[in-house]
């Protein structure tokens, strides 16, 4: 399950199976079932997605923000593909749309780049060789004083990369998963007119969160409170018995 | 003198890339005739063992690919040719999208690249511009890249004409998209 | 491969006159078979800008006699044109942090250097000399610039110590970051 401990335990395996980036994972995970880029395919992955997410802000990784950004439309896609009657604003359809078209571009790219891969390197196409001049002329131009050479060093100083943003600023500016997953929950439970309080975990672990937020999401697939919550205006109950018939619309 | 002749002897005596700017600016010449003289190089040049590389706006004479080998065996020092997976996709973003700036390509990656396009700019296999617009760089391939591919433009790239195609095709949908969204 | 092209290949590559003891040892040839192939790569070149100069002992390739007017136009150019604004930022590196390395150049400029510190060694304006750990160059200011700068040393340039610190703090961090990132 974790991106680490499914491939070899060696510490350089860490490094490798870092995903750099969100769309990046989400594409491993929709190839590694074999499936093609849409809607359902995306909302067939969207656990795993958030599931490997929820580690890397575990772990503390950096730029797990970027992936979280990414996670909150995934949640979106799945909840629409359960919940038909979630009403998605314009903005967030055309994000919907964006994601899958921009993780078909990325394919393409990507794939482009494993051909580059096997290419470089392979047969170099040499220049000469530089044979540096034994008694050089010596023509200075008029950047050759001190104070242009200053200006210039002062120009190189400002052209320096910034230092990276620390991690800790980081885990500040980062929506977590959990802030995220409330807001959504929020949301549908404003739209079903009901809650979820039985679902509340007693420990608030962000993990606990997540797999509960999950687990609301196949109850409501298994049809009763979307049944119910058509035919009635009042507030539903979520039937949490094990035994309970599902029933599929 | 013949333009190609010329432009040949100017490659050889810089063994460096020129600018395609640069020489029609000191040849007076458009770009349609200057891309006449680069074509008949290119051509003469198959029988030996030199090579002209072009990118869209520099060339740069080489040895040809199949002499690969027998240069390694001269060359002293082992050389990185490792590129990761980072570099391949952002390489292969810049080689079909140039010129394209830092935001662009964040875009398609989903991922800051401030870090590996510096890394590819400092291995000469892409160069920046500043952008027309005064805001920011664009970043392009150099005659390095095409040499390290082993090609001498980026056409001769096995599957690019699939993958261009299928980016067009990319593009056509997405106005299909943005049509039918508006 | 034909040899006339490896040998044309290899000439090219090393910009250096070869000695065709060395290249009938290193292709295992005769005097006779090298004596064809050279002919051979001679002839062939007449159609393009370049020769094969062959003395008893030596050859070496050449840009030919009817180019040698536009060559020298083309080295006039380059010295009358400045070093440009990255030359500067190359130069004033090299002089604040001497001796350096084409890599460290590269790192703190963000872009490769090679085709600009070759330019300012044709320009005699930086010189390099073989690194201690025999890794490459090192490159240092010509003691003609200094004087041109009217310092007898560039620890006598009066920013010399915030230069330095600036820098030095710049590799810190840059070496942390390559670590956390790697």
């Amino acid at each position: 399950m974790s991106v680490v401990s499914h491939h070899s335990p060696l510490a350089f395996s860490f490094k490798t199976n870092v995903f750099e980036g969100p769309l990046e994972l989400l594409i491993e995970l929709v190839e590694k079932r074999k499936l093609l880029i849409n809607d359902i395919s995306l909302a067939e992955v969207t656990d795993e997605y958030i599931r490997q997410v929820s580690e890397m802000q575990e772990k503390s990784l950096p730029h797990t923000a970027q992936f979280v950004q990414l996670a909150a439309t995934l949640l979106l896609i799945k909840s629409k593909s359960l919940l038909p009657v979630l009403e998605l604003t314009k903005e967030e359809e055309a994000t919907i749309e964006d994601l899958e078209e921009r993780l078909k571009q990325y394919q393409i790219y990507r794939d482009a780049g494993m051909i580059l891969t096997a290419q470089f390197g392979r047969q170099i196409m040499y220049a000469p060789r530089f044979i540096a001049p034994k008694d050089a002329v010596f023509v200075p131009d008029d950047y050759c004083t001190l104070n242009a050479m200053r200006a210039a060093m002062n120009s190189v100083l400002q052209n320096l990369p910034r230092k990276e943003v620390k991690p800790k600023v980081q885990v500040k500016q980062t929506i977590s998963l959990e802030e995220m997953m409330l807001s959504l929950r929020k949301r549908i439970e404003g739209q079903l007119k009901t809650t979820f309080s039985q679902m509340r975990s007693e420990a608030p672990e962000h993990k606990t969160i997540i797999v509960g937020f999950l687990a609301i999401l196949e109850l409501v697939k298994q049809g009763n409170v979307l049944v119910t919550q058509l035919g009635r205006f009042d507030d539903i109950e979520i039937e949490l018995e094990q035994g309970s018939t599902p029933r599929y619309y | 003198m013949p333009l190609d002749i010329l432009i040949e002897g100017l490659l050889f005596y810089k063994s460096a890339p020129q600018k395609k700017a640069t020489l029609r600016k000191v040849y007076s010449v458009s770009s349609e005739d200057l891309q006449v003289a680069l074509d008949m190089l290119s051509i003469r040049l198959q029988s030996g063992a030199l090579r002209l590389i072009e990118t869209d706006t520099e060339i740069q004479l080489v040895t040809s690919p199949e002499l690969a080998p027998f240069i390694e065996d001269i060359r002293k020092n082992e050389i990185k040719n490792d590129i990761g997976k980072a570099g391949a996709e952002t390489l292969a973003i810049i080689l079909y999208r140039a010129p394209i700036t830092r935001v662009e390509v964040d875009r398609i990656r989903g991922v800051n690249s401030s870090f590996i396009l510096r890394n590819l700019l400092i291995r000469g296999l892409i160069e920046r511009s500043q952008n027309k617009q005064g805001s920011g760089y664009t970043f392009s391939v150099t005659p390095n890249l095409l040499a390290h591919l082993g090609v001498s433009s980026t056409r001769e790239l096995t599957d690019f004409a699939r993958v261009t195609d299928a980016l067009e095709q990319f593009v056509v949908d997405q106005e299909a998209v943005t049509e039918t969204t508006a």
